[in-house]
């Protein structure tokens, strides 16, 4: 199948979904079947299923979309993408979602965002992630009592020598990082 | 048989387990394995979340390490398999952010020509590469009486995996039939353990473990075999919660696949790190095969 | 003598007006191109008044060649041939420009169409100056026709022509006519018992004296052309002597070899190793299943040919070739189911209550193995609720693209079934419904009002991990209602996959040894999908029912009674024409070299050994032209397509590209030579 | 000529079966291309000759496309193959006469596929267009010098014999 | 002979670029070269006799009978030769394989002007010649300008250089044959202008060798095998050029166990001798998978202008390579820029 390339749609979000997918292309083919709803893991917990969303794009509701929960539920599972009749790289749009809610500020509904950012920014630091930095410094900021209840199951962690207390650093730390503000400053997003 | 090797961040850590017992695994089965020299994190889900081309230069800076002498590199994790392949296909499908990948991994003075590295999972070398026969011909304690639950999880069958069925994935379970395990054939054994969501979410991955451990439960399996470092994290370490959340009582051991595997090929319990899981997994295997010899191996 | 060559441009309204300036066109091919004696335009070139204007013009100045610019001569070739013909010109001295579908739909920039539209003119007159008169030839229709495939539109075709009293061969595959049709419990929307009204007209064409039936048997070669095709047919070995038979049953009663039937019972059922596939098969002589009877297993057993009354059965029978000669060829080959294996996450094969269409349709036909009761794969328990999943295998990019047009009314009667016969509620998860015939949506009301329920949505997976105790030893239907947004769980005790009508396994095999193609899914290519639909672009071969595309009972036996009534014409009128494009042979250049012996797939080149030549048989050669560009000495010709008509057209298509660069005849004038 | 007005000229051989039926139906469906195609209508891949091609190329165009059916869909039944064989064979020979691989593409396209065509148009002539024009008779082409040193031959000659006389 | 003697007609006999190969089939043609002097007053050759360009200048227009020219067209002076020639001649022939499609002086069309000079000048082993000195068409000298012949970039054949009335192929035309056309000019019996004096067919018509039909998985070079020498060549995977060359050598290289390399030329009508090798040859190959088709040809034919424009490169349809316009600063560059 091939999309129609041709017409420009009248929906400048699902313009603007399309431009950040790679093969984006494809989400005007949404049959509205549901496949991808219905094989979401947490499907039952989403604002809208991603069929929803698709039509919300295509409807242009930038504003509901970006504000919804739908994104921050998806686990990257991938069941939606192999399922889906019409090819549609539904978890890569998810992706591009979740960035667009996090550049324009709309991300409201979950902790992923900043989870994510402790994550890259450990990472940008050392070359490799660091799972007790993390959890440390993401759940201290952002979830206080969570840290409380996983203390136990850390402690277990730690005591089974499954915790490092101390990063790993890769050798060439400038590498990495002259490669990463290098394609940062090119996508011209943060 | 000579792959590059490419451990991930988990595996240096919380995962040594699986480290250790693929090395141990693959030395046995006389496959040499090339740490990649430098090698950094592949962002996991987390840099797609927030920047797709600086995810994609920090994940093509790895395919440019690897060096002319290999062209396959390993990946046991799901996530780093899944990033270094989806990456690899990028590059080479879309030419505008080859491009663009190109000028960022120039700036660290390296380049990567798509197609040059295949990317291939460890239960992909094992099955297929080195195959039945040369495994089978080195088991020293078939695992005859264990019930085991393969677990696939998601990444390392989906979306692009190319060598087994991304919706219900055999090969892990064919290859424990050649070690004699009893292979339980549960229903959701390519679900989903709840990623992140432990991290984000409690409930929603509570639920998510809870279908896993039930249905591996049902099916009366002795241990869960994993493949990826996330899902032993989240089905091992997080079980004790779960059983709190629920009020059920799950003392399913997880272990990593290569663990069971070396177990089999009679390497010393020690060397393939059992005894880092929460859930102990040594006194289930050693009560259902015989005990004596268990793990006494080289 | 220079050629006077008429050029035509076609406004077509403004279908090419609008795009193209036809005024310009037809000018600058009257002023600039040499050779052109008439130049016009014209509203309607394909109207009797535009015909007229070429036919005059031919008489009145004398235009020994023509060029029409209008649509595709796939279209009007032939109408202006025929003009042609009518003014006294050769019809292959005119030639058609397409400038409506190459060029005015397709460009929206008006000067460059334009632009366009003036080269392909230009090639046009350029290749029309080498055209070459031709006379079509004409061979008699052979009155026999072959119909491949014994379903109900093969059969509906063979009827029609057997009672127009022509001879017809039907070859089927299987050991009886019947298709799946005879599979079917009922029919929608009228409910009728599918193989009540299917039975008749098997017998009928069993015993129609214009028909040769030729069951267990399979197509093995064509050749030759429309009104004499040459086939062979492999009658294979039945190992029952068909002439000897009766029919009694008594070898199939008797047989103690029971086998699991995977074709007429889609593996509801069992049969003997000797067999008719169901009790009114037609003809009524059974085939020994050498994979399964104990004597080709083991040399034992014979208790079949112990007890035959007639002394038929025929252990050491032989595969037979027949070699047939037919007119005109119809393939009514149909389809087979797809594999819902293919589709793990709804469990078949791995969940016992999961069935396929065809399954059901066994499963709940009076004449099944169960007797017509609907129960689980117990053998007893009556389901309490049915899932009907649609959209297996259709409407779907990793399997079949299209929609396979008849499982949603296939899905509402066997729902209705249900209802019928049991108290389960039944569940119809869908995509679209489509019930877009007669009556069609009357049914769907009327399943509505049945109690039937309906969820729009794509069942996500099939399983048995149950969450929940109400969950517990049920089939899981998971799924979004997209009606209400949320994801839901629907626990049910049988599920139905209404899985797609994929074209036969062997369908591009098959259409290669007619010379037809398949579109990319597989079905076979009508010569114009609206107005040309059983047509085939080789002439005398003809498609009908299912094979061409997927298809419900009316639309197979239209099409079947359609395809007969073409061939029927075609044996009325006794002659047909066949295009004079065809290759020759210069055989006082011919070296004998031997390079185009196997360029042609229609063996239309012999070797002359004795005089080291290779030669033509026109009558084979289809005019693909292949030897010709092989051919290294280059004397092989290609009528209206030679070398030269080809290089005159490229030089015209690129007239604005190409001057003379020769110095010899550029600057013959300019350059001195020597001192007078 | 600046490279932005540049409009390349190419020759288009298409089979009679397959794919001139998908620019038909490309047509009844409206699918916009790019107008630079000057389509030649033969009745199989197989009948188009490699010196169809070169001739095309020497009198001017700037590319040339050749379609026919899909590989195993062949009209007539297998000619498709040995057009795919010869346009290996001329691809070979045009690499060492310096002509870009670009320039001259090989297209299936079945007669249900004129979006297929169109896209494929469109690549070609994009391809072609940033190789830019080929003008292949610019090749053969000496400049003045030559027109001056044959002038000088009759000249010197008219000299001496003016000379001897 | 008796009633040519009474009208003895002038013979004229040039070369252009070209190796002498033709002069010495033509004297090949043995003692009845006497009978040609009975014929013919050769009135200029200058491979063989002393004669000046000037009395060919001064002659009358159409004063020579026959003309048989062979070379192609590499430089100024053969231009104004052919010309010359041309001019002065009732009858032009082009004699030989050079000046009918460029013969292997053609296969420099690979090449330009500068790319030439420099092999020339300057890499050949032998060469020594720091200063970079190259042939100029214009020497100034205190006398005054001294020309040289302006050395062309692309050979042509004579016809693309002025018109030609008949054609002789071969490299060089075999003697039979140079003998055969010039009775066939005596007694007036040529074929219609623009036509070549000889077979219409080709090699395999006079190769002895069985022919099957052709079915080929790899071609081999000469060294890869030891051809059974009853059989087709061809279909022992050689590449031989036979269908596609003219006959009238006699399959001299067959006969020999070598396979065709065409020096006769393309067959009666066809215009581009090498599309017709590639296409016959592809043809035959065995296969339908795009990967080994391409192995098969990429494999076994090397050198694909060199097999199938041995002979013809300069009358083919594309003529020469294309030329880059950075090779040259020379006419070349600036023929270039026409566009």
């Amino acid at each position: 199948m091939v999309a129609d390339t041709h017409g420009a749609h009248r929906s400048k979000f699902l313009r603007d979904v399309i431009a950040d997918t790679p093969d984006g292309e494809k989400i005007v083919h949404c049959l509205q079947c549901g496949s991808c709803g219905g094989s979401c893991p947490n499907g039952a917990e989403m604002d809208y299923t991603p069929r929803a969303i698709f039509a919300m794009i295509a409807a242009d509701r930038r504003e509901d979309v970006l504000t919804s929960n739908t994104m921050w539920q998806c686990v990257s599972c991938y069941f939606c993408t192999s399922r889906c009749p019409q090819d549609i790289p539904i978890t890569e749009i998810m992706y591009s979602l979740k960035r667009m809610a996090i550049r324009e500020g709309k991300a409201r509904k979950s902790d992923a965002p900043a989870l994510a950012k402790t994550f890259t920014d450990l990472v940008e630091k050392y070359g490799r992630s660091f799972e007790f930095g993390i959890a440390s410094r993401y759940l201290l900021f952002n979830r206080p009592m969570s840290m409380l209840k996983s203390s136990g199951m850390g402690m277990s962690m730690f005591a089974k020598g499954r915790l490092a207390l101390t990063p790993t650093r890769i050798k060439n730390v400038k590498q990495l990082q002259a490669i990463i503000n290098k394609a940062r400053e090119l996508s011209q997003h943060d | 048989m000579k792959y590059a090797y490419y451990p991930g961040c988990s595996l240096e850590a919380g995962s040594a387990a699986y480290d250790k017992s693929v090395r141990a695994v693959l030395d046995q089965l006389g496959v040499e394995l090339d740490e990649l020299n430098d090698w950094n994190c592949c962002g996991a889900t987390e840099y797609f979340s927030q920047n797709e081309l600086v995810a994609t230069s920090v994940i093509a800076r790895n395919l440019a390490l690897v060096d002319s002498e290999h062209d396959q590199l390993v990946a046991p994790c799901a996530a780093c398999f899944l990033n270094l392949k989806k990456t690899d296909k990028l590059l080479a499908e879309h030419p505008a952010m080859k491009c663009q990948v190109d000028a960022a991994l120039a700036a660290g003075g390296l380049s990567y020509k798509p197609g040059r590295v295949h990317v291939r999972h460890l239960l992909d070398i094992l099955y297929t590469d080195v195959g039945p026969e040369a495994i089978k011909a080195k088991v020293v304690q078939p695992l005859s009486g264990l019930r085991v639950a393969p677990y696939y999880g998601c990444q390392i069958v989906r979306p692009l995996n190319g060598f087994d069925n991304p919706e219900y994935p055999m090969k892990l379970d064919e290859m424990f039939e050649w070690l004699g395990a009893e292979v339980v054939d549960y229903p959701v054994k390519a679900h989903c353990c709840g990623g992140h969501m432990t991290q984000i979410s409690e409930p929603e991955a509570f639920e998510l473990i809870r279908r896993l451990l039930q249905s591996a439960d049902e099916y009366k399996a002795d241990v869960i075999l994993c493949m990826c470092p996330m899902c032993q994290l989240n089905l091992d370490a997080y079980q004790g919660r779960v059983n709190g959340h629920f009020g059920t009582s799950f003392k399913l051991p997880i272990v990593f696949f290569t663990q069971l595997l070396g177990v089999a090929l009679g390497i010393d319990m020690k060397k393939l790190g059992f005894g880092k899981e929460l859930v102990s997994a040594e006194p289930v295997i050693r009560s259902k095969l015989d005990g004596s010899s268990v793990g006494a191996g080289t | 003598m220079a050629e006077k060559v008429g050029v035509y441009v076609c406004h077509c309204g403004s279908n090419i007006a609008g795009k193209v300036d036809v005024e310009d066109v037809a000018k600058w091919a009257g002023e600039n191109v040499k050779d052109v004696a008439v130049s016009r335009d014209y509203k309607f070139m394909c109207s009797s008044l535009g015909q007229k204007l070429v036919e005059d013009d031919i008489k009145e100045h004398g235009l020994t060649r023509v060029v029409v610019a209008a649509c595709s001569p796939h279209l009007h070739e032939k109408t202006f041939r025929r003009a042609c013909s009518n003014a006294g010109l050769n019809p292959y001295l005119m030639e058609m420009t397409n400038i409506r579908e190459h060029c005015s739909w397709v460009h929206k920039d008006r000067a460059a169409a334009t632009e366009k539209a003036r080269a392909l003119v230009s090639a046009s007159i350029e290749r029309v100056k080498f055209q070459e008169p031709l006379e079509p030839m004409f061979v008699d229709v052979n009155r026999a026709t072959l119909v491949i495939g014994g379903g109900i539109a093969g059969l509906q075709a063979t009827l029609e022509l057997a009672d127009a009293g022509y001879p017809v061969y039907l070859v089927e595959r299987q050991p009886s006519i019947g298709g799946h049709m005879a599979q079917f419990d009922k029919t929608f929307p009228t409910l009728d018992c599918s193989a009540c009204i299917l039975t008749p007209k098997m017998s009928e064409v069993g015993q129609h004296e214009n028909v040769t039936l030729l069951t267990y048997a399979e197509l093995e070669e064509v050749s030759g052309s429309v009104g004499s095709f040459k086939v062979k047919i492999r009658q294979k070995a039945r190992h029952v002597v068909f002439d000897d038979c009766t029919g009694c049953g008594i070898c199939v009663e008797k047989c103690p070899r029971k086998v699991l039937d995977t074709e007429f019972e889609a593996g509801m059922g069992n049969r003997k190793a000797i067999y008719m596939p169901f009790p009114q098969a037609v003809p009524r002589v059974p085939v020994i299943d050498t994979e399964s009877c104990i004597w080709f297993e083991r040399q034992k057993c014979r208790a079949c040919e112990k007890l035959c009354p007639t002394n038929a059965i025929d252990f050491d029978q032989q595969d037979e070739l027949i070699d047939i000669e037919v007119g005109n060829i119809i393939m009514a080959t149909g389809w087979e189911p797809f594999d819902t294996r293919k589709i793990p996450q709804y469990g078949y094969g791995r969940l016992a209550n999961v069935y396929t269409s065809l399954e059901f349709e066994r499963l709940c036909n009076a004449a099944g193995p169960t007797n017509g009761k609907i129960v689980l794969r117990d053998g007893k328990t009556e389901p309490k609720s049915v899932a009907i999943v649609h959209c297996v295998g259709s409407r779907d990019e990793r399997h079949n693209p299209y929609c396979s047009g008849v499982c949603c009314m296939a899905a509402l009667k066997l729902g209705h079934l249900v209802v019928e016969k049991t108290d389960a509620e039944v569940y119809s998860f869908y995509i679209d419904m489509r019930t877009n015939q007669k009556n069609y949506e009357e049914f769907y009301q009327r399943l509505l009002g049945e109690g039937m329920r309906f969820v729009r949505g794509k069942v996500a997976e099939v399983t048995d991990a149950a969450r929940k105790p109400s969950e517990q030893g049920k089939l899981i239907v998971q799924c979004e209602d997209t009606l209400v947004g949320r994801q839901q769980r629907y626990p049910v005790d049988m599920v139905i996959l209404m899985g797609a009508i994929e074209p036969q396994r062997d369908a591009r095999e098959m259409g290669l040894k007619c010379g037809i193609s398949c579109s990319m899914d597989g079905w076979y290519t009508e010569r114009h999908p609206k107005l040309d639909p059983v047509a085939t672009m080789t002439d005398g071969i003809f498609v009908a029912g299912t094979c061409q595309g997927p298809k419900d009972i009316p639309a197979s036996v239209a099409q079947g009674a359609a395809a007969a009534a073409r061939v029927s014409g075609m044996i009325t009128k006794g002659k047909v024409m066949i295009e004079p494009i065809v290759a020759k042979i210069d055989e006082e250049g011919c070296s004998g070299c031997r390079i185009c012996n196997n360029m042609c797939p229609y063996n239309a080149i012999e070797y002359d050994a004795e005089a080291q030549v290779s030669r033509v048989i026109t009558a084979l050669c289809k005019g693909c032209g292949t030897c010709v560009s092989a051919c290294p000495a280059g004397v092989i010709s290609g009528a209206h397509f030679s070398d030269r008509q080809i290089f005159a057209q490229i030089q015209g298509a690129l007239w604005d590209a190409w001057q003379p660069q020769d110095a010899a005849s550029q600057d013959a004038e300019t350059v001195p030579v020597s001192a007078p | 000529m600046s490279e932005q007005k540049f409009e390349p000229k190419i020759v288009g051989f298409l089979c009679n079966w397959c794919s001139y039926r998908a620019a038909d139906l490309a047509g009844s469906a409206r699918i916009q291309h790019a107008p630079n195609v000057r389509i030649i209508r033969v009745m199989c891949s197989g009948r188009v000759d490699p010196s169809f091609v070169l001739k095309a190329l020497a009198m001017g165009a700037d590319g040339v496309m050749i379609a026919g059916c899909h590989p195993g869909e062949c009209h007539y039944l297998e000619q498709n193959y040995k057009a795919m064989r010869r346009f290996g064979m001329l691809q070979h020979t045009l690499r060492g006469l310096g002509v870009e691989e670009k320039r001259v593409q090989l297209v299936w396209a079945s007669a249900a596929e004129g979006q297929r065509l169109a896209e494929a148009i469109d690549q070609l002539v994009a391809d072609v267009r940033e190789l830019g024009p080929l003008h292949w008779a610019g090749n053969w082409e000496e400049n003045g010098e030559r027109l001056q040193a044959l002038e000088d031959i009759v000249h010197e000659h008219q000299e001496a014999m003016e000379v001897t006389a | 002979m008796s009633e040519a003697a009474a009208t003895k007609g002038k013979l004229a006999i040039y070369w252009a670029a070209s190796c002498g190969g033709c002069e010495i089939s033509l004297l090949g043609i043995d003692t009845k070269i006497l009978d040609v002097a009975e014929a013919f007053d050769v009135v200029f050759c200058p491979c063989i006799a002393d004669g000046k360009v000037r009395d060919v200048e001064k002659m009358q227009d159409g004063e020579i009978d026959v003309c048989l020219f062979n070379g192609g067209i590499r430089t100024s002076e053969q231009e104004y030769m052919a010309r010359l020639m041309r001019k002065k001649s009732k009858v032009l022939i082009a004699f030989g394989s050079c000046a009918s499609e460029g013969c292997i002086p053609g296969l420099g069309n690979l090449h330009n002007r500068e790319t030439i000079f420099e092999d020339s000048y300057q890499e050949t082993a032998s060469t020594d010649n720091p200063q970079r000195v190259r042939p100029q068409s214009v020497t100034e000298v205190d006398e005054g300008k001294l020309h040289l012949p302006v050395f062309y970039d692309t050979l042509k054949t004579l016809d693309q250089t002025v018109p030609v009335d008949y054609y002789l192929p071969g490299c060089p035309p075999e003697s039979p044959r140079i003998w055969e056309a010039i009775e066939a000019i005596v007694a007036g019996k040529l074929p219609p202008p623009g036509a070549v004096i000889g077979e219409h067919t080709t090699v395999c018509d006079t190769c002895p060798r069985t022919r099957d039909e052709k079915k080929i998985k790899a071609f081999k070079r000469t060294w890869e095998v030891l051809p059974d020498e009853e059989t087709c060549l061809l279909e022992q995977g050689l590449v031989c050029c036979g269908p596609a060359t003219r006959a009238g050598c006699g399959a001299l290289c067959p006969a020999v166990n070598s396979p065709c390399i065409g020096c006769y030329g393309p067959n009666q009508g066809v215009e581009d001798y090498g599309a017709r090798l590639m296409s016959a040859l592809a043809s035959v190959i065995d296969s339908e998978d795009p990967e080994e088709i391409d192995q098969i040809i990429e494999q076994g034919i090397p050198d694909p202008v060199g097999t199938f424009y041995r002979f013809s490169l300069a009358a083919s349809h594309l003529r020469r390579s294309k030329r880059e316009v950075a090779a040259g600063n020379g006419p070349s560059a600036a023929a270039a820029d026409v566009r």
